[in-house]
């Protein structure tokens, strides 16, 4: 394959001003700036996790004093939430392969697509503006009375960037979802859609229905804070917890917004690389729906010790179980997908491959904290960070760096070196299961969640996992690094690297401005590797 | 749904082209569908938006039915009932505006704009003045709040959450002024036509729902427990 | 070409229907109703806001699509209120008949509707006896 | 397994074993099904790897009756996990009636421990073993939760109501008290310890440290200072309610509901007296929010739960701090 290529338009190479980039209308450039902005806020987070683990390497509090550690677990927790888990995948890579993947020219609003980039970053800066002037210090979950009493930090301006961040996550929702409805290729029907879309369909959803909540919780916490208003203050007889109930309304779905797109990016990466179609196709599509259903169910398992009723304790429980299957049944169906499969064990497969791994820890851990039971000693420990990492870091960002090398082909032209790929998703892998894996035992020893000095004998495990952290740094900047050295030095990646079905896959990598020549037509079921023979690029 | 694409160059199409039609539609009963689909989404989000203050306001009236009644007895209903009038008027004169917009009627479009632009002013100048009366009489909540009688707290509460609730209702309104007024603006310059009306349509649905907003609030806030005491 | 286009007449009828309900639901809060006065201001409220989308916002006209869109935020608005309110409203109820208070929580007792709080009451009379 | 790591908490009370089974049950299930996952994932990798990617895998779109098999077999297994955890779920918040009660007060980053003989303790707790113990708890400021480890109990302290857990420790020895829920600066330094004593040593602590008089005197002394006994007088002439016998009965209210008389009402009508006023009274008594602290308002339900019967009121309450009646079964 000629290295060097005839000098092809492409939506790289077509604009080169700064205005192109940054008036561009074009979901490919805008899946670009989000993945900029994304990875910077990527590493910010990443630095204050940094300086947490160097914290609780030692029992006393003697790294920082106890007000930094606070902001510190804060801010990674506020960056890592909202500006990293939220918009990785949707935004970077959905925007970019959305429109390839339904044979569309764009998105239904693309003047909205870049409104919502600019309004992401709008939030990121006024929130990186209350980290620089003296950082909030309440949890990223902001729990009155103290957020709105007790704390002296920057709550509400950290407020305001959430609230403006959330209208980017409504935005790209919108526009995902018109675009899924009304502009598919010809032929393309619902059951022909890869399930990427399924799953960006099903986030959409949530995205749509949840994030205006947290936008009026957190609206109500800056009036509260503010203009001292007194919606959840105790003195006047309102509750507490009606803040966790308004908070966790939005905040577990958003998880789905998290898990959902990197599922999705997994079950394509799967179904490539394994050279056949998924196993149950349907079971494995609506399951993404389930989950975005039920998930808007299930809130209250947040708070069992919070102060809620034991009926609803049990209520939510039960709910809470039942979303718990569609999770399982993609988990079994990516496995049944690889038997009798051709598996081709290139990058993106080793990255799906720990993700499958990393998930099924994370999401058997959530039968624990599921139960009343033994929720009420797990609550707020090290067992639920642990929980929740692997399924934010194990699941999501692994999924996301899965879909990133499965896409990196058609997005840059360029192909990164597959061994470095696989060392990474390695290290990444046994830095990450070093890091979270003793704080499953420091959880159910007892040792409570977001403690700047802690008893002693926890200290073997801290130690562990602060050595983890550091060997999951390495692999993280590693993925950097080879990915930078591909758009330079990397051999040029055909159109169809890969051999994948999939519309993306028909095009020119990186693809025209406007995506196809001709309007593609589909004729044919999803992932049918054996029809025909694979246009190789 | 899509007829082949004709030539791929963006602006230079055949005069088939109509104006309106974005370069990645294919037709504009594409674009109308999708603009349509995309007003209703966020009129979904508002709705969620809105309903996070209908559960702080639902829990609290079960909580605290005495102080929810004397809260509403401080309101002044007829200015709420004249409200809502005003604002179902301007309901009217909206859907009004899409028909005439619809059938491409330009003058007519405009006049029925500027006169819900006209009935939205009426209702914030009402509520301007409903506002200067609760500033009169401390019951903003905050440091200067006072209510007579056992029940100050819990009224504090109420008017905590009457003020966001109207306020951010207020706030809805200002930005369906300014919506209409530009829409108002591209009606005189001629840009709609039979074929093309969907931007008066889809800002008649938003002005629609801060009406809906409107019929929800007046009851649960103004009419909270009105057997007890006198009317107005 | 653009949506549904309904005639003027359908419009007022519509207008007379909310400023005929505006009236009704004003008079009905002066009558004493007791406890059912709430529910029937949200249903004429309820009635009202159907009107206002089926016809002004032509939902009535529009595609299949968009009347789930209306119902999928209606139906997620009612799980926001109902489920969290299902946890305000049990606080009250005691874990067991002649069990201690509630559920280990002192709840803020607020009392919950006098059938709920009768069926549990029988339950509770037995502790004070011994 | 390494000297410096111990993999299971302390177990110092019977709750603290149902929980451990219930873990060791779900850690067993949850092992299998990472296990099964797993070793298919790596079999069917190595088994069915290729190299050439022009290989295509076999055409197989799926099993309808598999995709039932592993939803429904799940769904049966996440049922039987959750009968049995809402079974102690249950248990954990179902005081038995008998319990030696000790009121606390959560204020920022400390914990203060009141005893019915009136001793107090910052961060510090003496429990006789064997006997099930009753804290009611609140916070003053801020959202905090009492975190027993060794007895896997918790529960958040909510300013302005109260919140209750229950224990009976059956080890001797020290046990951790964390505090659970995020509350500021030195959150982590809200922390203590629990100490389970014999019942002999307990007493003889008890006995030694005495405090300004039992909780119950201290409540009565405050009855007379505030002058509520103008309006509660005892045989129902006044004002107010007698409050003799009144505690656990029901109330009929003005409002026409009937409430509970527990801890909780009974602190809500000393700081919201209009929030539920008894059928038959006027709603006339003034509010004490902000004049009394929490551990006086704890005091007065203390004395006003001890005018149950009113004849023998003072040797009552003393019988039921030192001697204590016989424990219920050893839970």
């Amino acid at each position: 394959m000629a290295t060097t290529i005839a000098r092809r338009v492409t939506y790289l190479n077509n604009e080169h001003t700064l205005a192109s980039w940054l008036l561009t209308k074009d979901h490919k450039r805008i899946g670009i700036l989000y993945l900029i902005v994304v990875t910077t806020a990527f590493f910010l987070g990443g630095l204050f996790a940094t300086l947490v683990r160097l914290e609780l390497a030692t029992p006393a509090g003697d790294y920082v004093s106890a007000e930094t550690y606070n902001k510190l677990f804060t801010m990674h927790g506020v960056t890592m939430v909202f500006f990293v888990l939220i918009p990785a995948v949707p935004a970077i890579l959905g925007n970019f392969v959305l429109p390839l993947m339904l044979g569309a020219k764009d998105v239904a609003f693309p003047k909205i697509n870049l409104l919502s980039w600019y309004v992401f970053v709008i939030g990121f800066l006024f929130t990186v503006y209350a980290m620089v002037t003296g950082g909030v210090d309440t949890g990223w979950t902001f729990y009155t009375p103290y957020s709105s009493r007790a704390s002296n930090t920057n709550v509400v301006m950290t407020g305001i960037g959430v609230f403006i961040t959330g209208f980017s996550s409504i935005l790209t929702g919108l526009n995902f979802m018109v675009t899924i409805h009304r502009m598919r290729a010809p032929g393309l029907t619902w059951f022909r859609l890869p399930l990427f879309v399924w799953a960006l369909y099903a986030t959409s959803f949530v995205q749509i229905l949840g994030t205006p909540v947290i936008a009026i919780t957190v609206l109500a916490l800056a009036v509260e804070r503010g203009l001292h208003f007194g919606i959840f203050d105790p003195a006047l007889g309102g509750d507490p917890v009606l803040f966790q109930h308004m908070f966790w309304f939005y905040s577990h779905p958003a998880v789905y917004i998290m898990i959902l797109p990197p599922m999705g990016a997994i079950s394509e990466v799967i179904a490539t690389f394994s050279r056949k179609s998924i196993f149950g196709y349907s079971f494995v599509a609506f399951s993404s729906l389930a989950i975005a259903i039920f998930g808007f169910l299930v809130w209250a398992h947040h708070m069992f010790v919070s102060g809620i009723s034991v009926y609803s304790a049990l209520v939510f429980s039960f709910l809470t179980y039942a979303v718990a299957i569609p999770s399982a049944i993609k988990v079994f169906n990516w496995t049944a997908t690889l038997y009798r499969g051709a598996v081709w064990l290139k990058a993106p497969m080793m990255w799906a491959l720990s993700f499958i791994g990393l998930f099924l820890i994370g999401g058997l851990t959530g039968i624990f904290t599921a139960s009343l039971g033994i929720d009420v000693h797990l609550h707020d420990t090290y067992f639920v960070v642990a929980h929740f990492h692997f399924i934010m870091v194990g699941g999501a960002i692994m999924g996301y760096f899965a879909g990133l090398h499965y896409w990196w082909p058609k997005i840059t032209g360029r192909m990164y070196s597959d061994i470095w790929a696989k060392v990474a998703a390695i290290i990444v892998f046994c830095g990450f299961n070093l890091t979270f894996g003793p704080q499953f035992i420091l959880g159910y020893l007892g040792m409570p969640r977001r403690y700047w000095a802690y008893p002693p004998e926890f200290q073997t495990l801290n130690v562990l996992s602060s050595a983890g952290a550091s060997i999951l740094a390495v692999g993280y900047i590693l993925v950097g690094i080879y990915m930078v050295a591909s758009l330079f030095k990397g051999e040029i990646a055909g159109d169809n690297p890969w051999h994948a079905t999939g519309l993306e896959w028909t095009t020119q990598s990186p693809p025209l401005p406007h995506n196809f020549e001709v309007q593609p037509v589909v004729t044919e079921e999803a992932y049918e590797y054996v029809a025909r023979e694979v246009k190789v690029g | 749904m899509a007829e082949a694409l004709t030539a791929h160059g963006d602006h230079g199409g055949p005069h088939a082209h109509h104006p309106a039609l974005q370069h990645h539609f294919d037709t504009l009963d594409q674009q109308h569908e999708a603009a349509t689909l995309g007003m209703w989404l966020f009129l979904i989000t508002e709705v969620l938006f809105f309903g996070g203050l209908f559960l702080a306001y639902m829990l609290y009236r079960v909580w605290y039915p005495e102080a929810w009644a004397e809260g509403s007895y401080q309101l002044n209903l007829t200015l709420g009932a004249i409200n809502t009038v005003v604002l179902i008027g301007s309901s009217l004169t909206m859907a009004f505006a899409v028909r005439a917009a619809q059938t491409g009627l330009r003058k007519a479009t405009v006049g029925w704009l500027i006169a819900t632009m006209l009935l939205g002013l009426t209702f914030l100048v009402i509520k301007y003045f409903e506002y200067a009366e609760k500033f009169e009489h401390h019951h903003v909540p905050g440091s200067n709040f006072s209510f007579p009688g056992p029940h100050g707290d819990q009224v504090q509460i109420y008017f905590s959450l009457y003020f966001l609730m109207t306020g951010l209702h207020a706030t809805h309104m200002l930005i369906g002024f300014g919506l209409l007024s530009v829409i108002a603006w591209m009606a005189h310059k001629g840009r709609f036509s039979e074929q093309w009306s969907t931007p008066v349509e889809i800002s008649g649905l938003y002005w629609h729902f801060v009406d809906i907003v409107w019929i929800f609030l007046f009851p649960l806030l103004y009419l909270v427990d009105r057997a007890h005491t006198p009317v107005g | 070409m653009s949506g549904h286009v309904s005639p003027k007449r359908v419009y007022y009828a519509i207008f007379g229907a909310l400023m005929v309900l505006t009236i009704v639901t004003v008079y009905v809060a002066t009558v004493n109703l007791g406890r059912l006065n709430f529910p029937v201001a949200l249903g004429i409220a309820i009635t009202k806001a159907t009107l206002v989308i089926l016809f002004f916002m032509h939902a009535k006209y529009s595609s299949r699509l968009t009347k789930l869109f209306v119902g999928t935020a209606f139906f997620f608005l009612l799980v926001l209120l109902t489920l969290t309110m299902s946890d305000y409203l049990s606080r009250g109820l005691k874990t067991y008949p002649g069990g201690a208070a509630g559920s280990g929580y002192g709840e803020r007792t607020p009392t919950p509707p006098a059938d709920l709080r009768r069926g549990k009451e029988e339950g509770g009379r037995e502790r004070t006896e011994h | 397994m390494f000297p410096g790591i111990s993999l299971f908490p302390e177990r110092a009370s019977a709750l603290a074993a149902d929980v451990d089974h219930l873990y060791y049950f779900i850690t067993g299930v949850s092992a299998f099904f990472a296990l099964v996952v797993t070793i298919f994932v790596i079999y069917f990798a190595v088994k069915y790897r290729t190299s050439d990617p022009m290989a295509v895998g076999a055409r197989i779109h799926g099993s309808i009756g598999l995709e039932l098999a592993w939803s429904i077999v799940p769904f049966l297994i996440t049922m039987v996990i959750f009968v049995w955890s809402a079974n102690v779920y249950f248990d954990i918040y179902r005081p038995p009636d008998q319990t030696l009660e000790i009121y606390a007060t959560g204020k920022r980053w400390m914990w203060k421990f009141q005893h019915l003989g009136g001793q107090n303790e910052i961060n510090e707790l003496h429990v006789p073993m064997g006997r099930p113990v009753k804290i009611t708890f609140t916070s003053e400021d801020v959202l905090h939760s009492m975190f027993f480890p060794a007895f896997r109990i918790k529960a958040d302290a909510i300013p302005g109501r109260y919140s209750s857990i229950w224990f009976t420790a059956n080890r001797l020895g020290q046990f951790h008290l964390f505090c659970a829920e995020y509350c500021g600066t030195r959150h982590s330094g809200m922390v203590g310890s629990v100490f389970v004593m014999e019942p002999a040593a307990y007493q003889a602590w008890l006995t030694g440290s005495v405090g300004g008089g039992t909780l119950t005197s201290r409540g009565e002394r405050l009855f007379g200072d505030l002058a509520c006994n103008t309006c509660h007088v005892s045989d129902g002439s006044g004002r107010g309610p007698s409050l003799a016998n009144k505690f656990g009965s029901s109330e009929q209210l003005a409002s026409g509901g009937r409430v509970a008389v527990d801890e909780a009402y009974l602190r809500e009508s000393i700081l919201l007296p209009q929030a539920k006023v008894v059928a038959g009274y006027q709603p006339l008594m003034p509010t004490f929010q902000g004049l009394l602290s929490e551990e006086n308002v704890m005091a007065l339900v203390e004395y006003v739960k001890s005018l149950r019967a009113s004849s023998e009121a003072g040797s009552r309450s003393e019988a039921a701090a030192t001697t204590g009646t016989t424990p219920q079964e050893n839970r």
